[in-house]
Parts: structure tokens; C-alpha cells; sequence
């Protein structure tokens, strides 16, 4: 077991090094460990934080079925996996493009099929029985995943098929799969952004975004342009999704709901509509529960309820989010 | 009488008329365990246990009647567990339970059999309160509590030189009671518990915690908790380099722990009351009946108790008849009622007391009786040896 | 006749939106018991006036006086509660509910809310309830004589005419002491408007002590019915006087009627 | 009233209660899965049929509700006689009867003052949590019961200015985020029990425990049918609460708060008092609701309030058509029942009812039943 035997001496050089400087060394690394760890949540909270604000800038919609969709991606993504295993497939490097594509491309499409199903048609009801449908749309899926899924009621067991090399500076472990991880995230939303502004399909979904009656009446097919949004929006969600099976090694069902709340308070608290709102709002909330667990050392349970808190006092400060959404409320 | 239940009485008097003596009567035993959620593996392991007591005793001519089991699902949360208890408890048909293996349920629902007077007898649930925090006649278990687990578990870890601790577990009593138990040994025997974290069950996240524990420099982490969150915090544990040996408790004696880790379980020391079924004196017996059933699903550690339970139910429902009240005073004369967990005595608080108490280690993929592993040996190392 | 002291006075009323200035230092009076009529072409800040005077926006700048009492920043309840009511451009009635509904809505200041009242005291609800029902008969026996037997019918199943004169006795049922009408006649025939026109004067009369403020694009209506106009422009009043100075004032006919 | 008006108000008041009696009673009864399918659709038939032919209508008219009210309390004493003896179907009377409460209080908020709220199984459990704390102590158990709802609305309160301020889907966050926050809270709090909850005695009332079983008038009930006469009796007061509120000055003002703001606001009627007002109504009832449910099941723990029950709530509310209150009672009885009688789709229940819901919102926007227009309150019109 040598990576072991190398563990234990460098361990042992710590342990003296740690005597020594036990003041400050103490802090510094800890608390580059808790910025790794926020920084990951972050990511992946912005990641569904820019569905949210992506379906809310297009149709002044609350897709709500967006925490779901982002677990159906991991389920997806392990049965792609699954399906190589099975065919013989075994180096990681296949593996984890097939996990990836499938779960995108598979959540672009259903994302899209929600738009068409869910949203589209409730364009002339009351906002609210949007924001219903979806959740109900969303149990629905959870639902199904729980029920047929084989096993789906139980945590299922994700494949860790990034390098696992990891280095140690004192206590500060930084992994090599959570590295890659976290560029991928970041060039994932550069990409986005670059996308929105530069393509002509970006220019659309923003003119659709600003006015909608406009846009449509400078021959922008507005179908097209939801669905789509609808699909980049869902393909984001399920790479973060697959982010997430990467990180625990580990997907269950049930952990959608939770994700899809916190991507929309994300959201909210960045100031729905805006892009940079959802990216600053998603570590807003993870520096928020890492905040929590350190703020409160042995209660660090309570870090959700902290987190949520303060979500809400922020709200009823500024109810339309930080940087406050763009629609005001025409008399 | 409301019409529909007299006509069912008058049918079933013809029925037992015209038909003298060849049909038995049927006798209803209802079985609660964790059938869907994270640890529905030990659920399910359970439940096939109990069919085979209840298909074994329906094959045999000398039993004086048809057993039939009703099967309910608590989902291992104790408001479906009062939930199911209620449904168990209220139908009339049913006679006696085999109860529970989450002790968050069992905890939950000895106050809903006592009020609707059904026997039952716990086939997997460790929590002491379960029959000591009240002398209820309906409840009864077969298998040990957590007392004396953390005993052992404590004593071995101390002969091994581990010293610093830290414990982290879910905020059950299951959880707190292991914390309470292991401190107590632990400390006794000069060991340090350098912190401990309540978590709560379906927490998915515990870089926070375990990034304070690594601040602590452990030599040991101990689990007090089931599989979903003994899975989880071990993986995360790899993730943030904690290199501290993981130990756990009864509630991560199982399969899927193994299933959940893969590689990083190697190593992991558990303790748990009873032995596993092989070493058990009806063991071989109980693995072939079990193994001819073909259940797609294996025992697991629960199983056997799970077996004796019924069976027991069953035999003494054939001695004295299929009445609750009667059943409940019978069993509380079960005197080193022979079983293939051993010999079965309930005290005045319904618990039989199981005095093995078994260490165990993850050694290549599977759960090894420690004194049979190469750790006690010595050709393995416990991590930081 | 020594000139009636103002019921309305505005100092120096202003509201921007971003960039855009919708009122510019607005001086304007109305008079205790007049029919004024405000006139001036799309977006000069006419609807925008309203708006403000009613709560709906607060003042960039300015002030508002209504009867000796400053109403710059005051809640829209506060200021339907100092007896001012409107209609809305946009019929903004509830259609869900009944033609009474409706204007039970518009009588909420002269209604009891208390909860013991409205469960337990139900005989005096009842009474209360008939009492409202006349009065809502009443105005509609102005107004639309033929909806006064149809009270507790929906008011989807009213014709969108009658709906702007529903509208008008909403905002009558409080017996306020101003009334900002915003178009009423928008989309009546020339007949209809003028009986529209005739029971606003039928009102005016029974009513005695209401002052009205009337925004209309008709000139004819305007020279019928009105004592006094205001001409707005750009957010800014370019004159004021009686119909026949207003018209007759070269600065309104250039910015107005386009004629040099 | 005439005598021929009030011979006719008894007699249609009894056919409806008779009707509505037999329903319940064939469903409650029905031991096969297939009786049970069949019973369902016979009454599913049977309404359709009234609702079209106008009979119903006509019926509950010539009746007047109130007297409606009095023959279901009728008829659920008769369902409380006829299974005097079987525990498992009068708490099954019971819990359906509660969580009808618990939508009429969500029903105040949604249907009438147009404040979602989320987290309707969350201030279910603080009611629930209150009866155990108090049921303890000495407080009589009706007064327990008020201080449930009242502890249910002072926890409601803390969300009375985020909800003021937001609008939509942001108010729908804070009581969305509420809940979550709040399960979480007491899961990891050691102090109410933690995940393992907290046991309660039963509900006493004057000496009578209600959880022993009793000989009343020479026949033998279970515990349980004491509890079920008091969620009737509950169930009776809060159905007659929010008529009394919504055919009142109340109700128009929750109208217009719920309609149009604006306008509302432009004719004196003070957006933030009535949405507290609703918010507090209705999780006052919400409350009263779960105090009575703790004492009758006997134990509350944080997995009872979950994220996914507040959806069954809402669920419940959006199946029985918003706004009207029989259509409610019918799908909080369809929700709580068919799940239990059916064994077979006792699992896939959350599936089936979200799926239900969403069908309803895309293809009947309007809700399932047209709401009906409030009908006048004053003497003349009767």
C-alpha cells in the first residue's frame, strides 16, 4: 500500500510542522479547505441558479421541475454508464463522455418537452399555475425515478471516473477531480455567456428576454427560441447534476427538490433575469451554509436553516433580489 | 353488526361446517421493517427471513394452523411506522408483529401497540429504550441492545492503541444512544473524544463537518448511524484526505455499505450483538432452508433474528391459540425457548439478552469476523498502525 | 361671484421615470365643486397625473394639497380615505365577482370589516348588505338603468359599455369629494357619450358637494360639459381657462390641434 | 320561511345527506380492491350527473347550506354509529377530516386572498407539536386544541412582512424555503425530540379520555370514533367559518386583494391587513388541525411535515377546484382515502396525484369547476 506508507511519514512531518506554527497554520488551511468546499457548492448551485434565471428572462416563468430534471441528468448519466460496463467499456475516459453527453443531451430534450408541455400552454394562466405545474411536474419525475428506476428508491452508487491524485498542503486537500470539476463548471458558464452574447441565437434569447412582443414582431421565432432556452437551461442542470453524482459518489432520488430550491433562491437573491445575478447568487448561498457550519462548530446541521434564513430576510429587504429584476410592475 | 361483517361470519361458520377439519384456520402475523429508502437491503433480508419461518411452519402437518404474513413497510421514519403500526394494530385478524429493524420506528410505535394490545417482538431495533423505558406486555425483542456493543467495540479499539476520537451521528436516539455508550467506554478506558456532530438523516453534504474534524487531528472516526450516511461520510472523508480509520456500529453491518464504497471500505471495523448466520447455532440450517427459497435478496445481518421472532410467534400461538391477550401472557413465560439465535429468554421488560457481541472488519469486499481477519492476525494494518 | 377657494392644489408637481419626465413642475387647482376638464394630446402626463394624485406613484417633487391637507407621499388608502376616487383607463374591475361585489369594493370605506361583525352579527351584516344594495341600485338607475335588476349576476355577462359605467358608480358608491374620471366615454358611440355626459350632470346634481376632474379627447363633450379646462403638454400645463379661452389660445391651437 | 319553503329545505337536505351517507359508507365498507373502483366511479357518475341536470344545484338551493352542513353532520354520526367497532376506518374518517380542515385554511389563503403557501404541512406540524408540548401540562385539551392554532398562526406571523413584500413566485420561495427550513430545524433541535418526535397522550376532555375504548348506549366504541365525532364536529365549525367569511364584507375585500391590488388599493382597502388576516384565519385552522391529529395519532415527528405532504395539501386544493369548497372536501376524501382502500396504488400515490394536478392546470386553467359567484348575503335576497 504505498501511497499509504508516503501518507503516514508526510503525516508525521505535519504533525511536527503543525507544533510549531499552531496559531495561524491552524486557520489558513482550514479555511482554504472550507473555500474549496464552497466553491465546488457554488459552482453547482450557479450552474441551476442559470436555469432558473434562463426560463425566467425568456417567458417571466419559474420552471420549477429544474432541481428534478437536474437528478434525472445524474440518473441518466449512470445508466449510460451502466450500458458501457455492461458492453465492456472500461477506461474512464469513454466512460465519462458518454456519462456526460447522455445526461445533457437526454435533459435537453426533456427540458425542452417540459417547455412544450408544461409552460407553453399556460401562457395566458396566472403565473402562479406555472410555478404549480412544474412542481407537480417535478414530483411526477421524482416520482418516476423512485419507482422505476431499479433500485431508484435507494442511493444509488455514482463511479468516481475523474483521476483521484490529490495533494496536501498541512490539512488543505486539494483533489485533482474536484479541480477539473470546478474549470470545467467555470468554462461551462463562460462558454454560456459568450453564447448569449455573441451568437444569434444568444442576441434572440436576449431580445426575447427584454420584450417579448417586440422580438416576435422582428420575426424572431419565438417557439424556437423558448424551447431552446428551455434545453441549454435543462443541459446545464444536468451537467450539474453530474457534477454532483462525481463529487459524493453518490445520487439518490430525493436530492433534486432540495437543489432545485436552492438554485431558485441562487437565483433570487442574484436578481432573477440577470445572468451575473444567478452565478454571484449561487455562491452567495454556499458561502452562506459554509458560513453556517463554521459559525456554528458543533451544530453544523443547522447551516440549511441559517442559509434559508437569511435567504428570506435578504428577500424581505429587497424582495426582487440583490441586484433587483429587471420588469418593473407596469400600473 | 352492520350487515356486510355478519354475512362474512355466517359464510365462514358453513365454510368450517361443511368442510370438516381439512382446512385450518388462518392466522394472520404481521411483519414492519424498512422495505423502500436506504436501508431496505436489511428490510427486505428481514421480511424473506420471516416468509421462510412462515412457509417452513405452514409445511409442517403437526401445526394447528394456516399462517399467513401480512407484510407493511415503514420506510424506516417513524410516522409511517405509526402509521402501518395503527393499520397492524387495528385489523383484528391480525394476531402478533415482528417489528421493526429502524430504532427510530420501534421507538415511535411501542406506544400505538400497547394501546391497540398487540404482541410484537423487535427483530433488529439496538435502542435500549425500546423495552427498558417502560414495562409494556405487548413488546418483546430478540435481538441485544447497544449497551454492551459499545463495550466490546470500546475495549478493542483501546487494545489496538487508538486514543483520539471523533464521533460523528445522526441525531436519532440510535445515533445519540451509540454516542452516549461509546463515550462512556471509550473515556473509561483512556481514550479522548476529541468532538462530536449530530447530523441529521438525509443530510447529503458533510465537508463542513468532517473539515472541522480533520481540524481535530482524530486517529479514529466513529459512525453512529445506518448505511445511507455511514456510505456517505466515508466517501467524503476520501474526498477532503482524511486518512483517520472509520469505525461503526450495528447500523452499517450490511451489504450495501459495502455495495455503496466499493475500495475505500476496506479497513472499516464495525461491531454488532449476535453473530453472523453461519457462526449462529441453527445457522447452517436457517442458510440452507434460506438459500432453497432462491429470495433474490440476501438475509443479511437481521435476518435470522427475524426468523427466530416468527417462529417463535407461531409456536406460541399453537400452544395457547390465536388471541392476542393469551399470546401476550404466554410469551411472557418464554424461558430458554430453544432457536437458531441461540436460546430465547424474555425478562420482565420483553428483552432477550444476547451476550455475543461480534467485532467485524471489511476485509476484500465482505464483512470478516475480526478474530478470523488478517487485521487480528496482523498481516493487515488498521489505518495509522 | 368671489372665486371658490381650491379643493386641489398642486405645487410644483413633478415624476420622472429614469430619463423620462412624465410631469414638469406641475401648478394646477381645482375648484371646490367644478367640472374640470383636462385635455392634451397621448403622453402628455395626463393618465400620469392621476396616477400620482392617487398614490399609485410618489412625486419625484412637489406638493400636493387637497382640502388643507398634504397628500405628496400618502398610501392610495389614505388618499381614497381623504375622499378622493377614480376610474381607470384600463377597466380595471374585477370580473370574477358580481356587478354588487364590485361595488361593495368601491363602498369598503363605509363598510364594517370587523370580524366579530361580519361572522357573528349576520342580521346587521344583512342590513348593512340591503343598504349597499339600494345605493348601488340607486347609481345604476342612473347610469344603466337595466344592470340595477341584474346586481348579483357576474360581470363577465356585461357588455364592456356598461362595464366603464359600472366602473363610474364603483367609484361613486363612497360619496367621495373628487372624482378623477380617465376617459370615460373611450369607445361609446357620439349618443352614448352624451347620454353618458348627461347622467354625469344627473350625479353632479344629486351628489351636490363633488368636484370633478374629467380627462376627455372629444372637444365638443369638453365645451359641454366642463367649467374650466387644463391643457397639459410634455408634462407641463401649457394653459387654463374656461373651453372657449383654452381653444382660443395660439400656444394650444400650434401644440394641440397642429394648426400655426 | 314558509312552511312549504322549509318542507322542502328538510326533505332535500336529507336526500343529500342520505346520498352522500351511502357513498361514503359503500366506499368505507368496500373490501375488494374491484368494489372499491366501482364505487368510485358510481359516485364520480353520480355528481356529474347532478352537476349537469342541475339537480344538485337545484337541491343544495332549495336546502340552503346550512341546513346542508347539518345533514352531513348527520351523516357522518351515523358513518361514526355504523363503525362504532372498526379502528382502522374511523381514523381513516378522522385524518381525512383533518387535513379538509387544514385545506380550508389553505383555501382562505389561496383560493380567497391569493397567498400561496407552501409550507401548509409545517404549521400542520407546529400545531401538532404544540398539542404535545401543552397536552402535557395541566391546560385543559380545548383550550390545548386553540393554542395549537394560535401557536400555528404567532409561527405564521414570522413570515407576515416577506410575504407582504413579495409577490408571485417570490412568495411562493419564502413559504417554499419556510418549510424546508423549518422540517430541517427541528430534525437536528434536540429539544422537541429531534427526528424521533414526541409522544402524546390523548385528547381529554371533562375526565373523558378519548383513547380508551367505551359502552355508549349499550354498544362498544373504539377509542378512535370519539376522535372522528370531534373531526366532524371540527371539520362542521371550519366549513362554517369560511362561508360565514367569504359571504361577508371580508370576503369582497379578499377578492379584490386577490384580483387586482391596484384598484384595491385605490378604494381604501389595506392590502397588508387582509392577507394577514387570511394568512392568519388560515393557519389558525391549519394548526387546530394538527393539534387534534397529534393527539389522535399519538405522535408527531419532523417526517410528517414534509416538503412533499404541503404539495398533497395544495394538491388537494387545485383537484377540489379552487374555490369551491364542496369539490374540496370531495378530493381531500379521494386524496386521503383511495390510497389506503387501494392498496396497490398506496405507493404510487404522490405520483398519481402531482400527475392529476398537472393535467388539471394545462387543460382546465380555470380550475376544475367554474367558480360560482358569491351569493348575496343580504336579508331580502334570502
Amino acid at each position: 500500500m504505498g501511497r499509504l506508507g508516503g501518507q503516514r511519514v508526510r503525516q508525521r512531518q505535519a504533525q511536527a510542522e503543525r507544533a510549531l506554527s499552531a496559531g495561524a497554520g491552524r486557520a489558513v488551511d482550514l479555511l482554504a479547505q472550507y473555500v474549496m468546499n464552497g466553491v465546488m457548492l457554488g459552482l453547482m448551485y450557479a450552474l441551476v441558479a442559470l436555469g432558473f434565471t434562463l426560463f425566467f428572462g425568456v417567458l417571466d416563468v419559474v420552471q420549477f421541475a429544474h432541481g428534478d430534471v437536474l437528478t434525472a441528468g445524474a440518473f441518466a448519466g449512470l445508466t449510460a454508464y451502466a450500458a458501457l460496463v455492461h458492453a465492456g467499456v472500461q477506461s474512464a475516459v469513454p466512460q465519462l463522455l458518454a456519462v456526460v453527453l447522455t445526461a445533457t443531451l437526454s435533459m435537453a430534450l426533456l427540458g425542452a418537452l417540459l417547455g412544450r408541455l408544461l409552460v407553453l400552454p399556460l401562457r395566458g394562466a396566472p403565473p402562479l399555475n406555472v410555478l404549480l405545474a412544474t412542481l407537480m411536474g417535478g414530483t411526477a419525475l421524482r416520482e418516476c425515478i423512485r419507482l422505476f428506476y431499479p433500485g431508484g428508491s435507494q442511493p444509488q452508487r455514482f463511479p468516481a471516473l475523474l483521476p483521484t491524485a490529490s495533494w496536501s498542503v498541512r490539512r488543505f486537500t486539494l483533489r485533482l477531480d474536484n479541480l477539473l470539476m470546478i474549470v470545467a463548471g467555470v468554462l461551462l458558464v463562460v462558454g454560456l455567456s459568450l453564447v448569449l452574447r455573441r451568437t444569434r441565437l444568444g442576441l434572440a434569447i436576449r431580445a426575447v428576454a427584454q420584450d417579448e412582443e417586440t422580438a416576435r414582431t422582428m420575426g424572431i421565432d419565438f417557439r424556437r427560441v423558448v424551447l431552446l432556452t428551455f434545453a441549454i437551461g435543462s443541459a446545464l442542470a444536468a451537467f450539474a447534476g453530474v457534477m454532483n453524482g462525481l463529487y459524493y459518489n453518490e445520487i439518490n432520488f430525493g436530492s433534486g427538490l432540495l437543489l432545485g430550491v436552492i438554485g431558485f433562491s441562487a437565483a433570487v437573491l442574484g436578481g432573477l433575469g440577470s445572468f451575473e445575478g444567478a452565478v454571484l447568487g449561487g455562491f452567495l448561498f454556499a458561502g452562506l451554509q459554509t458560513l453556517g457550519a463554521v459559525a456554528l462548530p458543533f451544530a453544523s446541521a443547522y447551516k440549511d436553516v441559517f442559509a434559508f434564513t437569511v435567504v428570506i430576510l435578504l428577500m424581505t429587504w429587497k424582495p426582487t433580489g440583490l441586484i433587483g429584476e429587471r420588469l418593473g410592475e407596469r400600473v | 353488526m352492520h350487515w356486510t361483517l355478519a354475512v362474512r361470519r355466517i359464510a365462514l361458520l358453513v365454510l368450517l361446517v361443511a368442510l370438516p377439519a381439512a382446512a385450518k384456520d388462518t392466522v394472520k402475523l404481521a411483519f414492519i421493517g424498512p422495505l423502500t429508502g436506504g436501508n431496505s437491503a436489511i428490510g427486505l433480508g428481514g421480511r424473506n427471513s420471516a416468509d421462510l419461518a412462515v412457509t417452513l411452519k405452514n409445511a409442517d402437518p403437526k401445526s394447528r394452523y394456516q399462517y399467513e404474513l401480512v407484510v407493511l413497510d415503514d420506510e424506516c421514519k417513524p410516522d409511517t411506522g405509526v402509521q402501518v403500526a395503527t393499520k397492524a394494530g387495528a385489523d383484528r385478524s391480525i394476531v402478533a408483529g415482528v417489528t421493526h429493524y429502524c430504532s427510530v420506528v420501534a421507538i415511535a410505535t411501542v406506544e400505538t401497540f400497547h394501546r391497540l394490545g398487540l404482541p410484537t417482538i423487535v427483530w433488529g431495533a439496538v435502542l435500549p429504550d425500546i423495552t427498558y423505558a417502560n414495562k409494556y406486555p405487548e413488546i418483546h425483542r430478540v435481538n441485544g441492545t447497544m449497551i454492551n456493543q459499545n463495550e466490546t467495540a470500546a475495549k478493542l479499539m483501546l487494545k489496538q492503541g487508538f486514543r483520539r476520537w471523533v464521533i460523528i451521528h445522526d441525531t436519532t436516539d440510535y445515533g445519540k444512544g451509540h454516542d452516549k455508550y461509546f463515550t462512556q467506554y471509550a473515556t473509561a478506558g483512556g481514550g479522548k473524544i476529541l468532538g462530536d456532530f449530530g447530523v441529521t438523516a438525509d443530510q447529503q453534504d458533510f465537508t463542513a463537518e468532517l473539515t472541522q474534524a480533520k481540524g481535530l487531528n482524530p486517529e479514529v472516526i466513529f459512525f453512529g448511524g445506518l448505511t445511507p450516511l455511514g456510505v456517505r461520510i466515508r466517501a467524503q472523508m476520501d474526498k477532503l484526505g482524511i486518512n483517520a480509520q472509520f469505525q461503526g456500529t450495528s447500523g452499517i453491518v450490511s451489504d450495501d455499505f459495502i455495495k455503496g464504497l466499493g475500495p475505500l471500505a476496506e479497513g472499516v471495523v464495525a461491531f454488532r450483538e449476535g453473530a453472523p448466520a453461519e457462526k449462529l447455532p441453527g445457522g447452517k440450517f436457517f442458510l440452507e432452508k434460506y438459500a432453497e427459497q432462491k429470495y433474490p435478496n440476501p438475509p443479511e445481518a437481521y435476518g435470522p433474528f427475524a426468523y427466530a421472532a416468527a417462529k417463535l410467534l407461531m409456536d406460541t400461538i399453537d400452544k395457547v391459540g390465536p388471541d392476542r391477550k393469551t399470546v401476550i401472557t404466554a410469551l411472557a413465560g418464554v424461558k430458554n425457548v430453544d432457536s437458531i439465535v441461540g436460546p430465547i429468554t424474555f425478562d420482565d421488560h420483553g428483552q432477550n439478552t444476547v451476550a455475543a457481541i461480534t467485532a467485524l472488519v471489511v476485509q476484500d469486499g465482505k464483512w470478516v469476523v475480526w478474530e478470523d481477519s488478517e487485521y487480528a492476525s496482523g498481516k493487515r494494518k488498521l489505518k495509522g498502525r | 361671484m368671489s372665486a371658490p377657494e381650491a379643493l386641489l392644489a398642486t405645487r410644483g408637481l413633478t415624476r420622472q421615470f429614469g430619463g423620462v419626465v412624465a410631469l414638469a413642475g406641475l401648478d394646477l387647482e381645482v375648484r371646490r365643486g367644478e367640472l374640470l376638464g383636462l385635455i392634451g394630446p397621448n403622453g402628455s402626463g395626463k393618465t400620469t397625473f392621476f396616477n400620482v394624485l392617487t398614490g399609485l406613484f410618489s412625486p419625484t417633487r412637489g406638493e400636493v394639497l387637497f382640502a388643507g391637507t398634504s397628500l405628496a407621499h400618502a398610501t392610495p388608502q389614505a388618499i381614497c380615505r381623504a375622499g378622493i376616487t377614480r376610474t381607470f383607463q384600463r377597466s380595471r374591475l374585477c370580473l370574477e365577482l358580481s356587478i354588487f361585489d364590485n361595488l361593495a369594493i368601491g363602498a369598503h370605506q363605509r363598510l364594517e370589516h370587523g370580524l366579530w361583525f361580519n361572522v357573528l352579527r349576520r342580521a346587521a351584516l344583512a342590513r348593512q348588505a340591503d343598504a349597499t344594495a339600494a345605493a348601488a341600485r340607486e347609481l345604476l338607475q342612473i347610469f344603466d338603468p337595466p344592470l340595477a335588476r341584474r346586481l348579483f349576476e357576474p360581470m363577465t355577462g356585461v357588455a364592456m359599455i356598461d362595464r366603464r359605467r359600472v366602473e363610474i358608480c364603483r367609484a361613486l358608491m363612497s360619496h367621495p369629494r373628487l372624482l378623477l374620471l380617465d376617459e370615460p366615454s373611450a369607445g361609446m358611440t357620439a349618443d352614448e357619450t352624451t347620454r353618458l355626459m348627461d347622467d354625469i350632470l344627473e350625479v353632479r346634481r344629486r351628489f351636490g358637494d363633488l368636484t370633478i376632474v374629467l380627462i376627455e379627447h372629444e372637444m365638443s363633450v369638453i365645451e359641454r360639459v366642463t367649467d374650466r379646462c387644463v391643457v397639459l403638454n410634455y408634462g407641463k400645463k401649457l394653459c387654463e381657462g374656461t373651453f372657449a379661452e383654452v381653444s382660443a389660445d395660439p400656444e394650444v391651437r400650434r401644440a394641440y390641434l397642429g394648426l400655426t | 320561511m314558509s312552511l312549504r319553503r322549509a318542507g322542502a329545505s328538510v326533505l332535500s337536505t336529507a336526500a343529500i345527506a342520505a346520498v352522500t351517507g351511502l357513498l361514503l359508507y359503500a366506499f368505507l365498507a368496500a373490501e375488494s380492491e374491484r368494489t372499491v373502483g366501482l364505487v368510485l366511479v358510481g359516485a364520480v357518475a353520480a355528481v356529474a350527473a347532478g352537476l349537469r341536470s342541475r339537480v344538485l344545484p337545484r337541491l343544495v338551493g332549495a336546502a340552503g347550506p346550512p341546513a346542508v352542513l347539518v345533514g352531513l353532520g348527520v351523516a357522518g354520526l351515523v358513518l361514526v354509529r355504523v363503525f362504532h367497532d372498526d379502528p382502522f376506518v374511523l381514523l381513516l374518517m378522522a385524518r381525512a377530516l383533518l387535513v379538509l380542515v387544514a385545506c380550508l385554511g389553505l383555501h382562505v389563503q389561496l383560493a380567497d386572498a391569493g397567498v400561496p403557501n407552501f409550507a401548509g404541512a409545517a404549521f400542520f406540524g407546529v400545531g401538532g407539536y404544540t398539542a404535545a408540548v401543552l397536552g402535557r401540562g395541566g391546560l385543559p385539551h380545548p383550550l390545548v386544541l386553540l393554542a395549537s392554532g394560535a401557536a400555528a398562526a404567532a409561527v405564521g406571523s414570522l413570515l407576515l412582512l416577506p410575504l407582504l413584500r413579495t409577490r408571485g413566485h417570490y412568495a411562493a420561495l419564502i413559504t417554499i424555503a419556510f418549510g424546508l427550513l423549518f422540517r430541517t430545524f427541528l430534525e437536528v433541535n434536540e429539544t422537541l425530540g429531534g427526528p424521533q418526535g414526541l409522544k402524546l397522550g390523548g385528547l381529554q376532555l371533562l375526565g373523558w379520555s378519548f383513547n380508551d375504548d367505551r359502552r355508549l348506549l349499550g354498544v362498544e366504541f373504539s377509542g378512535y370514533a370519539f376522535y372522528c365525532l370531534a373531526a366532524v364536529a371540527l371539520a362542521l365549525a371550519a366549513v362554517w367559518l369560511v362561508r360565514r367569511v367569504e359571504r361577508s364584507w371580508i370576503g369582497v375585500a379578499l377578492d379584490a386583494v386577490r384580483l387586482d391590488e391596484t384598484a384595491a388599493a385605490c378604494f381604501g382597502i389595506s392590502i397588508g391587513r387582509w392577507k394577514i388576516a387570511a394568512l392568519t384565519i388560515g393557519n389558525a385552522l391549519i394548526g387546530v388541525a394538527g393539534g387534534l391529529s397529534a393527539m389522535m395519532v399519538g405522535f408527531i415527528a419532523p417526517n410528517n411535515f414534509t416538503f412533499q405532504e404541503s404539495l398533497v395539501l395544495v394538491s388537494i386544493l387545485l383537484l377540489g377546484g379552487l374555490g369551491n369548497l364542496a369539490g374540496l372536501a370531495a378530493a381531500a376524501l379521494i386524496v386521503i382515502w383511495l390510497p389506503e382502500k387501494l392498496q396497490p396504488i398506496q405507493e404510487y400515490r404522490y405520483l398519481l396525484f402531482s400527475v392529476l394536478v398537472v393535467l388539471v392546470l394545462v387543460l382546465r386553467p380555470t380550475g376544475l369547476i367554474r367558480r360560482s359567484v358569491r351569493r348575496p348575503f343580504g336579508s331580502v335576497a334570502g
